[in-house]
């Protein structure tokens, strides 16, 4: 048995340009197909979302971030895990990504009202590619079903991927450049670092890094990052807006 | 003895008991809930052994180095090899099927009508190639073909004539050039992007300007005349009045890039104004210096000049083919018209979609798209060394596509050859530079290598750098601009808005997976869309999200209406280029 | 022509009358029908709900009908453990009730669920952990002893009697009801609270979320309190609404009263725990979340007004009318403090849904609305006809009011006249 | 008593329906294209399995061999047996890969490393498949008709099964039984 590894990202705000890469990239890893005519921002599939997130103020004064937001893969009670009624959630002990069984999973969503973090997603529709865009979908990864909700499992394909590549060496414990989720690879400014957070000799709990909703005491394990205070305070609770400016928020 | 009806229930009630003990009624449920999971629909990703091919991507400039991940022989992902792409490169290998994607044209009809229409060109007429993307081997193609008709022209947008070096700038102001929005070589400009401080000076609040240290939000248009500002051609309370700024501001801006050694001003692509006010900073050498081109063979020396458009003539072209093959920059179609004959000049698009030039077109004949097409990249506007990089085709082209160069040098009955490989053999003959090969991350002299081998590194995603042109002449290309062309160059005070195109702007033909960035999520502005100052869409009386009509001297568009007030009040913000314009107004649906 | 179907003793309306009013609850059935069948086939992008509110009408109804429906288990409680020998006259109403709205209830959970053919997944790799869980297998097994509740109701119908050995069964039934009663009081106790526990667990929803008492989250008492508190009212309430519609008495005003005073007497209690539960959370639970319990109330629509409306208004006023004997003595008075009081119950379990998936958790979430879609309205509407049907023909042909005879008896005895107006009366007197 | 009678019988005829009938009604079977004899390969062709279903380079398992290495051997009629003939006529010669029906075909959500058990794990590739590899006849391939799967991976066919129950009980038993994603992709 190999040494339980904790996987968890550290994404630097500050670098992140909104370029949404990570976004597509993801879906492609995933097979994840793209929107419905009918589908808008909160019934489509984006595993990883970037959030383009402002101070509050109004133009010039105007200054934005952009927070990508993705399964935060919470340690302590994990809201989602415990609520699901037949166990198509766990937490891998071996790991600590949170899994989401998709042939498990019957739909009731009961998960995705418990995800503070709106992390996870509903098939509302049946997965459709245009005709011959099938050839690209990846054979590590199988395509959902409507119907069932799906998540960011850290590219558990690539996690099979390493481990029979390790395997096939005659290694039981994988190269850490072998397991790379398709985000961190696909960012151009290289501001989603992967790891395992129990591995002292890299830097992914920085001193002044940040959690979203950390009070809520979930325990993720992506770790945010920023000098700017505005966009510190952004990673956690609502506060009060006047509708007003809701309405002026792109 | 008859069957009463009580007799059926109980025979029913029987059975009903009966089959509670056989395992039909639970087998039968689980197998349902197994179809469940494979019904009709859902489709399974081919198996088979995986392998890593290499390339460079040709959909911009840039032609980052791509390592694909393939099934067999079908890439199913791409990934950059100095660090990730963007999400157009990320999802490349998906536009061979995207459902606007042209396979099929009028090739036969198209080649005699062209041929057709040259014999009959009159006295003063042309025949004029547009090619949007410059400086590739198919260019030359395309340059030594028109050399070859008598009346042949070459048109191109405007290059920049002088490359930047990023890596050495401490201070980088830059006139509302997308630097970490596709400016350059992402892998450049990202592994620079710690060395030097960003003053980004741009209308609206573009992502680039939410990543710089300091963000100048001046007026639209204004770019130029601020350079002129900063190089002391216009007065500073000029300056503040053109561009908005405070004098103050301008005054600070000024000192910080005159204080710092090795300072850099940019813009979209290094317009006159900027490079003087460069060679004036003494950048000239440092920071800045000229482009270079990767050599070509001798006998390839005549070849047409570059035109720009403004320079031909007015109703003059007689055949126009516009090869949009290598997507490049957007030149409005209004000003392409201007230039064609008044009687029936016939206008051929070489395309990967019928959305782009194609709606003006007579014919649009269909090309490879990226991961099919053979093609070269050439260097970037951030790299001042030559370099030669080959996009190799990673899937097979379907039948019926044409290769816009190979048809252009049919026309003027060039011999057919493979250009590509002619171009490697002279720069390996040159024997300068170095190769690099990113499968095994080696970079060799050009020296010591074979030929062959050279041509197959190349095939197999390799790239050659050659060496940067000693800054010669520090006036190079640095033409003197005066203050009174910019003036009437500035948008007139109307009560229109301005509409400018976001970055990057939405291409013709784009993975239908960016819907996860315009539909599924607000994080790109959609080519549909349209983005305004919560205050303006009011004063047009339009809610958000509502639907109407953008209005501009390139036509009208129904849009969708989005406010945000990260744009500057005055301003439309657009996704797609022709949209953009200096009057522009919405109107309700 | 169904005349040897109807019970001896009670006079029902026409066959024709019934058909009329048979007719558009049928179309509304039918349509319900469709609706949901588009949700099933089509997929539940045929709804307005999204990822955002996961939840929507359908489980706000489900919330709603069953804390409605919980007269059936706590009368039940009251007749044959507490022998509360009055309520007999109501039990098997109460019973009809009880199965219409939990039998509507696990229907629609069916359509909500995007792959109904895994449901059974719940009972076979249950996560005990789950409240859903426990909703399932509570609501099951409740519907199940409802099932056997009625069907010595049915069996009692004239023509069915007729079979010796049903007659047997019925009677072997009755013999069971006590311990049926006592089972379905234990179960009922359960679902009800982890319904509540439903979304008090959501550590993810501060605005839901609770402190527990031993496992389970104070809205897991809250909801059981509730519950049986407005289970009388609703029995109450539809029982007068019957002897409106079909212009009979029913059962003695004396029942009514009685229904009230228990009713009143839970809600008391319930405003109480409401309270106080609801300053711990304020105080205490919410702040400790990072999540300032001002901040809920600042998003319109949802003022406080709601907080006030849904104690006050609708909990305290109605217990103190049904608790003031005068005012309960008053039909008027009794009717409408029992409709508040289901209003209220109503209303808590609207902010428990609804408006906990529409306040932003992240400072960068909008404030969402969600207007159910026609197709889900339709498939809501198709329970309420189903109930309806249901309720209409257990009334036309079994003995739902065992009162009712005597007291036409009664009546008789003292005014021939009346009797021989209504009987005669061709008003749309209905069942 | 004449409906105790009739209730029983309805009861009987359930039953035997359910039992005798059902369980093969719920399958397709069919034969595979090629009438293919492991036993004469295992000791003419190779020692191992390994010679025909082989590990690619990067460690995957290839599966069912493609026709170009039968047709390694085949090119030409070996033998004189009518099997191969018609294999050849059929297949090799006209370049057709034939349309094999692989029993232990695992459902698209299943990821299933074979390096991992055979290298890591020392299993035999009998312990999953049974003696397939000493078998002179291919047995009929028997898919159920609702789930389309496999009898082999779904239901028990006489071999030792390749359901999920088979698997959990191995992992559980040797403790190496973390999360639904260790198998499921």
């Amino acid at each position: 048995m190999t040494a339980p590894k904790k996987y968890g990202m550290s994404i630097d705000v500050d670098r992140c340009t909104g370029c949404g890469s990570c976004m597509v990239a993801c879906a492609v890893e995933n097979n994840i197909p793209p929107a419905r005519p009918g589908a808008n921002d909160r019934n489509g599939l984006t595993w990883i979302r970037v959030y383009k997130v402002d101070n509050g103020e109004d133009y010039p004064g105007k200054r934005s971030a952009f927070v990508p937001v993705l399964c935060q893969q919470c340690g302590e009670h994990t809201p989602c895990a415990s609520v699901c009624p037949q166990q198509a959630v766990d937490v891998d002990p071996q790991t600590g990504v949170v899994g989401q069984m998709p042939e498990r999973c019957l739909g009731c969503r009961y998960c995705m009202a418990a995800c503070p973090y709106h992390a996870r997603y509903f098939n509302w529709w049946d997965p459709r590619w245009p005709a011959g865009m099938e050839k690209t979908l990846n054979p590590d990864v199988a395509p959902r079903m409507r119907g069932v909700v799906e998540k960011c499992n850290f590219c558990h394909g690539r996690w099979h991927a390493a481990k029979e590549k390790a395997a096939a060496a005659g290694k039981t414990e994988i190269q850490p450049g072998d397991y790379v989720p398709a985000c961190v690879e696909a960012c151009p400014t290289g501001a989603i670092r992967f790891g395992d957070l129990n591995d002292p000799s890299n830097d992914l709990r920085h001193p002044d890094s940040f959690r979203l909703l950390e009070k809520l005491g979930t325990d993720p394990k992506i770790y945010y990052r920023s000098k700017r205070d505005w966009v510190r305070q952004a990673g956690q609770a609502a506060r009060p807006v006047s509708p007003e400016k809701e309405a002026s928020r792109g | 003895m008859k069957t009463t009806r009580r007799d059926i229930f109980k025979f029913a009630g029987g059975s009903a008991l009966g089959v509670l003990f056989t395992p039909a009624p639970w087998r039968l449920i689980t197998d349902t809930a197994l179809w469940s999971e494979n019904w009709p629909g859902i489709p399974r990703p081919a198996r088979g052994e995986i392998r890593a091919k290499f390339t460079n991507c040709s959909l911009c400039t840039a032609g980052c180095a791509v390592r694909a991940r393939c099934v067999g022989d079908q890439p199913v992902s791409l990934a950059g090899v100095r660090g990730g792409l963007c999400p157009f490169g990320v999802t490349g290998h998906h536009l061979p099927y995207h459902p606007a994607r042209l396979r099929q044209g009028p090739v036969s009809e198209a080649t005699a009508a062209v041929a057709e229409a040259i014999a009959k060109c009159g006295p003063d007429e042309r025949v004029a190639v547009l090619d949007l993307r410059p400086g590739r081997t198919a260019s030359w193609t395309a340059r030594r073909a028109m050399a070859a008709l008598k009346s042949g022209l070459y048109i191109a947008p405007a290059q920049s004539p002088v490359a930047v070096d990023l890596s050495k700038a401490k201070t980088v102001l830059s006139l509302g050039a997308p630097l970490v929005e596709r400016w350059g070589t992402p892998a450049n400009v990202f592994a620079a992007r710690d060395g030097f401080r960003l003053i980004q000076a741009e209308p609206v609040e573009s992502r680039t300007a939410a990543l710089a240290d300091l963000w100048l939000p001046i007026r639209p248009g204004s770019e130029e005349a601020l350079a002129l500002g900063l190089a002391g051609q216009l007065s500073t309370a000029e300056t503040a009045q053109i561009t908005g700024l405070t004098e103050l501001q301008l005054a600070s801006v000024g000192q910080t890039i005159a204080s710092c050694r090795l300072s850099l001003v940019i813009d979209k692509n290094m317009s006159p104004a900027v490079v003087s006010l460069n060679v004036k900073l003494g950048n000239w050498g440092r920071t800045i210096g000229p482009r270079a081109e990767a050599p070509v063979p001798r006998e390839w020396e005549k070849a047409a000049p570059v035109t720009e458009l403004a320079a031909v003539p007015d109703r003059s072209v007689r055949v126009l083919l516009i090869d949009e093959s290598a997507p490049g920059e957007y030149l409005p179609w209004d000003a392409i018209e201007k230039k064609l004959a008044p009687e029936n000049p016939l206008v051929v698009v070489f395309a990967w979609s019928a959305n782009g030039y194609g709606r003006h077109a007579k014919y649009v004949l269909p090309t490879p798209v990226y991961p099919e097409a053979l093609d070269d990249i050439p260097s970037a506007i951030d790299s001042p060394a030559p370099c030669f990089r080959i996009a190799a085709p990673l899937v097979a082209a379907p039948a019926g596509v044409v290769n816009p160069s190979e048809f252009i040098a049919s026309l003027a009955g060039l011999p057919p050859s493979d250009t590509l490989r002619e171009r490697a053999a002279a720069i390996h003959q040159a024997g300068l530079g170095t190769l690099v090969t990113y499968a095994d991350a080696k970079s060799v002299p050009v020296k010591d290598v074979k030929p062959d081998d050279f041509w197959k590194a190349l095939n197999a995603g390799g790239c050659w750098v050659g060496q940067a042109l000693p800054p010669a002449n520090p006036q190079a290309g640095a033409a003197t601009v005066r203050a009174a062309t910019v003036r009437e160059r500035l948008p007139r005070a109307t009560d229109d808005l301005v509409v400018i195109a976001t970055t990057p702007p939405a291409a013709s033909l784009i993975s239908p997976l960016f819907t996860k960035l315009y539909q599924e999520s607000d994080l790109l502005l959609a080519p549909n869309c349209v983005a305004l100052h919560p205050l303006d869409a009011a004063r047009c009386g339009i809610a958000f999200g509502t639907h109407a009509i953008l209005e501009t001297p390139n036509g009208k568009w129904s849009v969708r209406v989005l406010t945000d007030s990260s744009v500057r009040p005055g301003v439309i913000l657009a996704a797609r280029p022709e949209m953009a314009g200096a009057q522009g107004k919405v109107v309700r649906a | 022509m169904d005349k040897h179907f109807i019970a001896r003793g009670v006079r029902r309306c026409s066959t024709r009358q019934f058909l009329l009013w048979i007719l558009p609850w049928a179309a509304l059935l039918a349509f319900g029908l469709y609706s949901a069948g588009l949700c099933l086939i089509e997929g539940l992008n045929q709804t307005n709900m999204d990822n955002r509110f996961a939840f929507g009408l359908w489980i706000y109804l489900d919330l709603t009908v069953i804390a409605l429906g919980a007269g059936a288990f706590f009368t039940g409680f009251l007749l044959y453990i507490l022998k509360v020998e009055e309520l007999r006259a109501v039990i098997n109403s109460a019973v009809v009730i009880g199965l219409v709205c939990y039998s509507g209830a696990i229907a629609v959970l069916m359509v909500d669920v995007g792959q109904p053919l895994r449901a059974w997944f719940t009972f076979w790799y249950p996560n005990v952990h789950s409240m859903l869980t426990e909703v399932t297998f509570c609501l099951s097994c409740y519907l199940t002893v409802l099932l056997i509740e009625y069907l010595p109701i049915v069996l009692k119908n004239r023509k069915l009697r007729q079979v010796p050995s049903f007659l047997v069964f019925e009677f072997e039934l009755h013999k069971l009801m006590y311990v049926l009663a006592g089972v379905g009081t234990f179960l009922s106790f359960f679902h009800q609270g982890s319904l509540g526990g439903l979304y008090g667990v959501l550590r993810g929803r501060p605005f839901a979320f609770r402190e527990g008492l031993a496992v389970w989250p104070s809205t897991f008492f809250l909801f059981i309190i509730s519950a049986a508190a407005v289970g009388p009212s609703f029995v109450l309430l539809t029982t007068w609404l019957v002897q409106k519609i079909s212009r009979k008495p029913l059962v003695r005003p004396a029942v009514l009263q009685l229904l009230g005073r228990i009713s009143g007497l839970l809600l008391a209690v319930y405003v109480l725990a409401k309270a106080v539960d609801t300053l711990v959370w304020i105080n205490r639970t919410s702040p400790e979340s990072g999540f300032p319990a001002a901040q809920y109330y600042s998003w319109r629509p949802f003022g406080t007004w709601i907080l006030f409306a849904e104690i006050v208004l609708f909990g305290l006023v109605p217990a103190l009318i049904l608790l003031a004997p005068k005012l309960r003595a008053r039909t008027g008075w009794l009717v409408s403090a029992a409709a508040m009081a289901c209003c209220g119950v109503a209303l808590n379990r609207f902010v428990m849904t609804i408006q906990t998936l529409a306040l932003p958790t992240l400072s960068f979430d909008k404030f969402l609305s969600y207007y159910p879609s026609w197709q889900e309205t339709g498939t809501f509407l198709a329970v309420v006809a189903y109930g309806v049907l249901v309720y209409s023909f257990s009334f036309r042909y079994f003995q739902l009011f065992p009162e009712e005879r005597e007291l036409k008896l009664e009546v008789r005895e003292q005014e021939e006249v009346f009797i021989w107006r209504t009987t005669s009366s061709s008003a749309p007197c209905t069942q | 008593m004449r409906g105790k009678i009739v209730f029983l019988a309805g009861l009987v005829a359930a039953l035997g329906a359910g039992w005798a009938g059902f369980p093969y009604a719920i399958y397709t079977s069919r034969l595979e294209p090629v009438d293919f004899s492991h036993k004469i390969h295992a000791d003419k062709a190779g020692a191992k399995c390994e010679d025909c279903h082989a590990f690619r380079d990067d460690g995957t398992f290839a599966g069912i061999p493609t026709l170009d290495k039968c047709a390694g051997c085949h090119a030409a009629a070996m033998g004189s047996t009518a099997a191969e003939k018609s294999f050849i006529d059929l297949y090799v010669t006209p370049q057709r890969e034939p349309p094999w029906a692989s029993y232990a075909r695992q459902p698209e959500n299943v990821f299933f490393s074979h390096i991992t058990h055979v290298k890591l794990g020392n299993v035999k590739c009998e312990s999953c498949h049974g003696a397939l590899g000493a078998s002179d006849k291919l047995p009929r391939y028997q898919q159920d008709r609702i789930s389309g799967y496999s009898r082999d991976i779904w239901g028990t066919a006489g071999r030792p099964g390749m359901t999920m129950n088979d698997c959990i009980a191995c992992h559980s038993h040797q403790a190496r039984q973390d999360s639904c994603l260790d198998c499921h992709k």
